[in-house]
């Protein structure tokens, strides 16, 4: 609850070192550069990728001339649950939410003419992060770029797939294996990639509180930290690569405030709990993607009002990347001038609004520094009440998350009904509103064109070198040495990822749902 | 027709985990009375149709948001003919432009509730179908 | 110029009760009222008037319906400058920039259907305020509304149409004198109307800086308050019904800054200069419209992520009363969509972003605390320059302010074309855009309509009383007694505005341009 | 043709007082080495077309954001005309919009500027214009 009039009463307590510190010094509660978005602006990086390889190559060129600084690639889901385009379990799903990739040439065609020394790609993949990765150095290697220059990130944040987004395929133990895998091996070969972006993000797009949001995202990096160290790595030897997804609502001090706490908690968490000395170890770096769930289908350009709140909640609370969702996302895959204005939203914010001016610009305000010890209070119980359980992956499979997200979903939902919670144009202010008329359908042909790439493709590779490969692969898993080398070897004979994954899911088994209702 | 208690299917298909709607109108349905079978995510036209039949239910309410819906609907209401379970009510929600309606109206789709219907709407909606049915 | 970082060190010398102060209390640098919108939301209210007195009453009742909680009438430019529709100087401006009214008529249809007691009513009047008014409380006597309820604002700021807008008529000093008639007149008439609504957003919409914005308007207040007193009011009788309107700019924090300055400025003029002791005069109540020359018309969609910040400003900085800038605005008169949309963007922040949760959320920042002490230093320096001068009616006769506009908006030229300053969408990530097709056009066929009606008018009045009431008007104007009456006997014998104006004209004479060039 | 500098006047007709753009312009053009003669607001039709025979002008810059160019500029047009000033280049500026510009074209305005043009592309224009009607 927030009270009508904060003072400096509010924030007696406040020690500016212990609790603020200097920007890029620990525990970097007001960012983790010394000189944020003056020394360079947070990179820009819409969320994309749908139908073909071809036509988000297409999408992805058209962004970068319109000014973003970034790649953000979107996956269909048979590409992130490792079925091939032709698997009966992809029927209807090819192209659709995502770009399908089942083999190397996908990705060398997704980057045809996009320099990969040169941009930084951040892929939206989890349980088949490895192999989506092994593709992106194979189709590096061969635009002949030094593999030790690849900027970007994997997401490969499995956890809050089991309890938000349901792309998983694995059992816990063995995925986290796949993710530990990635950093051990990106610690030696890829040193400016992010290894993990761990994702906040759908568990607030699965109704989740801010607090939660935080608290669960800050669970999972304990978990996959102390996994890393139970493998046997150096934690300053991963820990700098680990980068973080969140999403911004519309309560601008609350999302202000919630990535503040999140900062300096994780500081915290890395120095005390892992004993990280590196202050790289200990810095929080987050991409935001402005919140899905907030946009509304009813009055369309209302989301325009509110991605740009979330926006500003965002830079305001001093992030590395963003991405803003397009105001017909509610409706279908956002249009080419939906996306142009996500775009120009952020461009409008960094350059117009000067509020990328000065670092922090909040700081000392007596309501965002009592809100941000608030939410850090409240975090921090969530925490400690899930290393109670025995830690993330224990409380997941107990269900805990998933029922307290569920929770919160259920209770903003009954606000939003009784109108206790306002949501403009849907349960107040409604009225009758030009449809939008343009918008993105992906072509049916999509599916059978991708089938019959697929066709060629096996058809053309060297079926000797494919079945080695996945000979080896499946070895490997089975012995726990480090998978990486071995996906890469499938994937340059172009092995497809259902072939990949069908190896896996024999050797490590399938997850059924942990059904939380 | 005389249980006492309205059977409702509420199931995902296709590949899509965004089960937040789906889990809002389970819980909305039983708070109203409703028995509820909640499937959870990754179901095949089989699937439902298989646990349609199972269970004997009324009403089936499929939950999609990744744009599968012209592929994957018709395969349900097919797997639904062929068990013999097509008496059933079938809704649908999620993302689903307007514009595709008239086409799974015409598959023998009943309704479809966009984001942002009310709960009570829908409750509504299946009492009065299932009244109507009752009467008739 | 902005440092990078703000620490407590910069707001070292912060005390809070002197510089800040609790909500409600002097200096009221946190706003006016104790629980600010807790307590009651700011008034919403779109700047709307056009095409004919029917046209505009349609639009108001749907602005009514769709959640707009005040009304705010735009005059077409015959109207203010005080031409009857059919004076040849109307030719093409009758119903284009707002709604012609030449007699009682016009303005009983503007506001028919919607009760005068019910409502509260700004009118953006200035050389022709006191007819206006009259014709107001005329409509609303035939309403049966008793006047003393009458809420409201007529603008009635003549200083600023010298230095920017350029709507005067006749030589300063009788506008002030008729500007201090409304004073006295409502003082005992009209007790909860607001006599004054002086205004920085002409300022600064041509060209001025932020501090200029509101150093010209408060100048100009003084100037006014000066003048009240000098004609024998008690400060205490008319301060309280001053009100102010202002813009808010792209700059979040410095119009948050600026804004917050003004309050406690203003609060420090009325009780030091003034001796005002009564709290309410010294309170600095305003309306904000955001900046219409920030709008651009190319890539017109970008202009809603404007408006959604300037509106942010505006209610971060704590208002009364906001109107929203629409989106085509700098392609045509606003259309119903895109006025709706102006006003959801309203709604969205106040009922989905939370930032009215609490009063002035941004106290105590160290950025913001500094920059409200930069922003009142500077606007003090120019206050006291206009000081010298002679106050603000000298300064003005001297072209001081208008010269001080004009070397701001040619810096700001210059900076936009060399790119030192990005427009997005015009000197940066410039692109073909799609264009508005729904443009909102006046019927060429209003101004002969409009001058119809006149003419019935004219024939059906009884012309008697006509050429009596405008003879008693010629001598009081003449005499130096209260004009009210005068015109309000004038407006309820259908004396037309060209009518009363043209007698005006006779006795004040006409004011020529200060040409700054 | 042959004098040393282009005289432009740069005028606000109508009753608009929003000049900020028309000084923008009149300033710049002169510090392009034109003379510029401004006439302030609130021009009429006849005003400014004395003013450009008076002066003798080679151009005529008209702002208006009032909305009434459509009115006012064929009056212009019509005057200048009347008093055989109808060899002068007129330009135009302010809100106009593009669906107006045939009309206005076609009434003999030679050029139009909308919001956001930089000044140097107006005073390129006024050059080049200038050169070829002397070459001419």
């Amino acid at each position: 609850m927030v009270d009508t009039l904060y003072t400096p009463e509010d924030i007696a307590g406040l020690d500016y070192g212990d609790s603020l510190g200097y920007p890029g010094e620990y525990p970097f509660t007001r960012g983790v550069q010394p000189t944020m978005y003056r020394g360079r602006l947070w990179t820009m990086r819409q969320y994309s990728g749908y139908a073909s390889a071809e036509e988000s190559n297409r999408r992805y060129r058209y962004l970068l001339e319109q000014g973003q600084t970034g790649l953000s690639v979107a996956f269909d889901l048979p590409t992130q649950i490792g079925y091939d385009s032709d698997h009966p379990l992809a029927r209807g799903e090819v192209g659709k939410v995502g770009v399908p990739v089942d083999t190397l040439e996908d990705m060398e065609t997704l980057f045809q003419g996009i320099p990969l020394d040169k941009v930084s790609t951040s892929m939206t993949i989890n349980a088949t992060a490895p192999i989506l990765l092994a593709m992106y150095i194979a189709a590096a290697k061969r635009q002949g770029v030094d593999i030790a220059k690849l900027d970007g990130t994997t997401q490969n944040d499995i956890l809050k797939e089991y309890i938000a987004r349901g792309t998983y395929i694995f059992l816990p133990r063995h995925s986290m294996r796949l993710t530990t895998d990635i950093f051990a091996y990106c610690s030696k070969y890829l040193p400016r990639w992010n290894t993990i972006s761990i994702g906040g993000y759908h568990i607030r797009e699965a109704g989740s509180t801010a607090a939660q949001e935080v608290a669960f995202a800050l669970a999972n990096g304990i978990a996959y930290v102390q996994a890393a160290i139970d493998v046997g790595l150096d934690v300053e030897a991963f820990a700098g690569r680990i980068s973080w997804i969140f999403q911004t609502h519309n309560n601008l001090f609350e999302e202000i405030a919630k990535l503040r706490a999140a900062r300096r908690l994780w500081a915290k968490v890395m120095r005390e709990r892992f004993g990280a000395e590196d202050a790289r170890s200990c810095m929080f770096r987050t991409h935001i993607q402005t919140g899905g769930s907030t946009l509304v289908a009813q009055q369309p350009l209302n989301n325009i009002v509110r991605a740009t709140i979330q926006t500003l909640a965002a830079v305001l609370s001093g992030i590395q990347s963003l991405a803003v969702a397009s105001y017909d996302e509610a409706l279908c895959l956002p249009t080419e001038e939906a996306v142009q204005l996500s775009l120009r939203t952020q461009q409008i914010i960094a350059y117009e609004s000067g509020v990328a001016d000065t670092v922090d610009p909040l700081a000392g305000s007596y309501y965002v520094e009592f809100l941000t010890d608030t939410l850090g209070a409240e975090i921090k119980r969530y925490i400690e009440k899930i290393d109670s359980l025995g830690g993330a992956v224990a409380a997941i499979e107990q269900g805990y998350q998933q029922r307290e997200i569920q929770e919160s979903s259920c209770r903003y939902q009954s606000e939003v009904e009784s109108g206790k919670q306002v949501v403009v144009g849907v349960n107040k202010f409604t009225s009758p509103y030009p449809k939008l008329t343009r918008l993105l359908r992906v072509d049916p042909g999509v599916e059978r064109k991708q089938k019959e790439r697929l066709a060629r493709v096996k058809g053309n590779r060297d079926q000797a070198k494919v079945v080695a490969s996945l000979k080896n692969l499946e070895e490997v898993a089975r012995t726990g040495e480090n998978t990486m080398p071995a996906f890469l070897e499938c994937v340059e004979a172009y092995a497809t990822i259902g072939e990949m994954c069908d190896i896996l899911r024999r050797v490590f088994g399938v997850q059924r749902e942990f059904l939380v209702f | 027709m005389a249980r006492a208690r309205i059977r409702v299917l509420v199931a995902k298909p296709g590949l899509d985990g965004h089960d937040r709607g789906a889990k809002i109108i389970a819980r909305a349905l039983r708070d109203a009375g409703m028995e509820i079978i909640y499937t959870g995510i990754r179901q095949t036209p089989e699937m439902i149709a298989e646990v349609a039949l199972q269970e004997d239910v009324d009403v089936v309410g499929l939950s999609i948001l990744s744009g599968a819906h012209l592929e994957l609907f018709p395969l349900i209401m097919e797997q639904l003919k062929q068990k013999g379970v097509d008496g059933v009510i079938v809704i649908a929600g999620g993302i689903i432009p307007e514009e595709d309606f008239p086409a799974l109206y015409h598959m023998g789709i009943k309704a479809i509730f966009g984001p942002g219907t009310p709960t009570q709407q829908i409750v509504d909606y299946i009492n009065k179908v299932m009244a109507e049915k009752a009467k008739s």
